[in-house]
């Protein structure tokens, strides 16, 4: 039986080009919202890894310290989870860096003629979810070691940042959901239209004694091509559009976008969009035929 | 094969369309129902495929008692029974071929019998060389042959047929009596609702007269 | 008022329907064409209101040469003509009322003439009671009466009518062979194409006889 | 003639309920898609902007600026244009912010027990569109006037923030134009699935000598109107989405957002939504029938 219907599934699409057409391209145009949705979100969140990178823990270290407590710290910090690299910066190090990265303000500082910063030891933390966390929890571990000036993380830096990425992120789960729900209310709407255009094929198919399943299947077995082709036209729709961006502004913006490459949606959620449509197509189908076919239980 | 026992149907309450109709119509039986417009033939027929509801009585066709069929299962009825429809209902986006290939489709009848019988149905009524028109390329007389091919296909059980040869001239219109009596010969049920005097006068069958939601009269002939 | 010469008309070149007609039908004329099913007598009506058109020779209707009028211009020979057609064409979404009165509608007629006129023609074909179901809800006949209803009610000068009394028992048919008989005395041309003998029986109109494409013979009766 | 098609289209719109709320309902989800971009991008401007204001020239003055040239100078940048306000910090002001602002790193400079910090003018700018360029037209008139030691307004960081808001307006007007163009396609095509749905009644339009304008226009009509109410629906769901955020992020994010208001779009994009969306109405439907007519014209 389902061969049959499949047979009959594709003699109608045959038959019914236009709304077939018609179909799919409004699938296709709606799928490609979340599709880019995702391809932004997706971007937006290597991009802000990017600038996550940067925060480290600086460790300021007294004047007086002894060379045992320099050591016992530094041991300290390579201890400290996820991190990476220690680098101790001299207070001359320091001066020079301080120097270098004031230097076109010429003049503001030229008349000092020794050298007021500590010195102090960097560390990097390897990348992971939870970074932020884990410079934190470094930082208040350390804290009160003896020896130790100041500890400086840009806790508030970190902590707008952070507000705003859950600002970002309830905004765009928010958004992700509004989009999803209606490009499955346009899906089905579309799909309820192409159904509807075909009432007298199954009212004639109730008439002439075919199983209620078999009217369906082949409505369903559409539902779900229009909704697979249509997720792959709007992959492909997407995948032009990343092609695009890599050759029109890959690193072309200065040392904002330095280093920046345009990152395609990932194999799981091109999955995931495929599936999800599939699933529509069939739903929409299927609702809109059982709809339909009850309509006529008298 | 077909019985009915005070069949009573109204669409609006205030209008009967059939009053306490009964009637037997054994196996194999050639039963004509005539009445004016409106009088109630085509309800009757689509009472006897479960495609309307009645509200009193009982009809038993095919040894089913139609009022207790559940929803799910009504297509096991009308898949024993070959309607020719007054408005025809052929799928215009469908051949001719398709159209009639149809009925057996749906029954997932294998592929090649589809062929050889949808071809035979087409010979019958003359249409082969139309086998891959689309009805609205059709005379009106075509339209009709190529539903009473689709309800001949799959050689049911029982055949209704509404208005059958309303658009079709005498001399066809006897060809298709023939056929009809041919099917009739090899065990079909049939009942044909007409107009048409000079199709009730071709035929010695019982004639069932409606009138006003009664029978009128039922006439043996022949 | 309608004027044919040399009349071909083929869908496939290979299968000519129309073959060299010729035929010259007066103003307030009546004439019936009949002949069997397919041969082209549908299609004829359908080229005088230039639903289709020719391959070859020259129509006149209402003084207009129909094969020269520009598509968008066509629309004024149309509603000088009211059709019923052989499957009727009624809206499923609309009531009959509805129906009757889209054709008024369409020539942008005043609303109070559009609610009598639609009166008056379903009282003329007895069907005020149904004005507002809808054309699933009518019998056969009842969509038919429908159909005729539309194609008179805005008083066309010609009316073609094709198969009309199909689905009607003998004697609504008579009943609107008269309607049509009295909308003839009223000035209207009518073209009727019919397989009913009764019908042709009933009247004494001249009866052009079409087979394979030709003009079999004109028959004038009465 | 018109009144006659208007009576007849709100008839078709009650005799084809289902089909009518199919086509609004995809239009309104569609036309939700640039609205939520247009919301989107009219907070994310004013986000901006509200950054932006913080640009502000300052000019350091030499340590041995004569009264004369310093009253000069405050002359010359109350002229410069759009200039608002010119305030004068001593080098006492200066060293004061200075230490109040790295209070927290205490010890690093506590060792200073003299100022190293120059006098300035802190010029604040009038807003506007071309603000930042103004500003450096500022900064490049008064560079090299006698008493100036140097000029600052952020010039990198205003370089970066220019390149990054270019960036922006390519990738949003991009987008806008991607959306717009598949909106289009979605209702265009939601409206030919509805007029396909009635192809019976077209053709016996045709058939009983309906003037073919007069077949258009009910169409056209229906289409405006569909496009009409599906464009008030999706503003109002947009308004809806408006007052959520209003009532549940205001202000709750920290200092990061304070202040911030959501804004509903301008009545100017509103118009803009309802007017494309009635054209395209119009336009998807008097495409269709004018192809179904066509199709007609043998
Ligand atoms: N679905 C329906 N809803 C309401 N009334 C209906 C419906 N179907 C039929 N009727 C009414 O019931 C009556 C009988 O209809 P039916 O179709 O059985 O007549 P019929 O004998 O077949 O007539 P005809 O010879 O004209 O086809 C008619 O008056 C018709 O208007
Ligand atoms: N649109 C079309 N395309 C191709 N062939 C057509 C078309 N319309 C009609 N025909 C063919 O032309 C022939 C004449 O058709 P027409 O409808 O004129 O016959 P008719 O005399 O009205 O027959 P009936 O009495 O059965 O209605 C038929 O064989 C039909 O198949
Ligand atoms: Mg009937
Ligand atoms: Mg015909």
């Amino acid at each position: 039986m389902f061969r049959n219907a499949l047979h009959y599934a594709i003699a109608n699409i045959r038959s019914n080009r236009q709304v077939c057409l018609a179909s799919i391209g409004s699938i296709a145009v709606a799928l490609s919202f979340p599709g880019l949705f995702l391809f932004i979100f997706v971007n937006l969140n290597s991009f802000l890894s990017n600038w996550n990178r940067e925060v480290q823990l600086m460790v300021y270290l007294k004047d007086d310290i002894t060379q045992q407590q320099q050591v016992d710290i530094e041991a300290l910090l390579q201890q400290s989870p996820n991190a990476e690299m220690v680098t101790f910066i001299s207070r001359e190090d320091a001066w020079t860096d301080f120097q270098t990265l004031f230097a076109d303000k010429s003049g503001l500082l030229e008349e000092l003629d020794f050298n007021p910063l500590p010195a102090s030891f960097r560390v990097h933390f390897k990348e992971g979810p939870d970074r932020v966390d884990t410079i934190r929890g470094a930082a208040d571990s350390t804290k009160g070691v003896p020896g130790i000036e100041s500890i400086d993380y840009g806790e508030q830096w970190i902590a707008s940042f952070e507000t705003f990425l859950i600002f970002l992120k309830i905004f765009l789960v928010a958004l992700g959901g509004i989009l999803a729900m209606g490009v499955l209310l346009i899906i089905s709407n579309t799909i309820k239209l192409s159904v509807y255009s075909r009432r007298e094929e199954i009212e004639l198919m109730l008439l002439i004694g075919a199983n209620p399943r078999f009217i369906k299947t082949p409505f369903f077995l559409e539902g779900i091509f229009h909704g697979t082709v249509g997720a792959i036209i709007s992959i492909g729709l997407l995948k032009l559009l990343h092609l695009y961006f890599q050759f029109n502004f890959e690193g072309t913006f200065g040392s904002m976008t330095q280093g920046i490459e345009f990152q395609f949606i990932g194999i799981f959620y091109i999955a995931m969009i495929i599936g999800a449509s599939m699933l529509v197509g069939w739903l929409g189908s299927s609702l809109s035929v059982n709809q339909f076919l009850k309509s006529y239980q008298k | 094969m077909i019985q009915l026992y005070n069949v009573y149907k109204a669409y609006q309450s205030s209008h009967p369309v059939l009053i306490d109709i009964s009637m037997v119509i054994r196996e194999g039986a050639f039963v004509f129902i005539t009445g004016p417009s409106g009088a109630g033939k085509s309800t009757l027929l689509k009472i006897l495929f479960r495609w309307e509801k009645f509200d009193r009585g009982q009809v038993l066709v095919n040894r089913m008692n139609i009022g207790k069929i559940p929803e799910d299962r009504l297509y096991l009825l009308r898949r024993k029974i070959g309607v020719v429809f007054q408005d025809y209902k052929l799928l215009p986006n469908k051949t001719i071929f398709e159209n009639v290939a149809f009925a057996l489709e749906i029954m997932g009848a294998d592929r090649k019998a589809i062929r050889y019988q949808t071809w035979e149905a087409l010979k019958n009524v003359g249409l082969t060389h139309k086998k891959d028109a689309y009805p609205l390329q059709l005379s009106g007389g075509e339209q009709q042959r190529t539903a009473i091919a689709r309800a001949l296909v799959n050689r049911p059980k029982i055949l209704l047929a509404d208005e059958p040869t309303g658009n079709l001239d005498p001399d066809i219109a006897s060809e298709i009596l023939s056929l009809f009596e041919a099917a009739n010969k090899a065990g079909t049920t049939i009942v044909l609702a007409t107009h048409s005097q000079d199709l009730l006068r071709q035929s010695d069958h019982p004639i069932v007269t409606l009138n006003q939601g009664r029978i009128l009269e039922t006439q043996f002939t022949g």
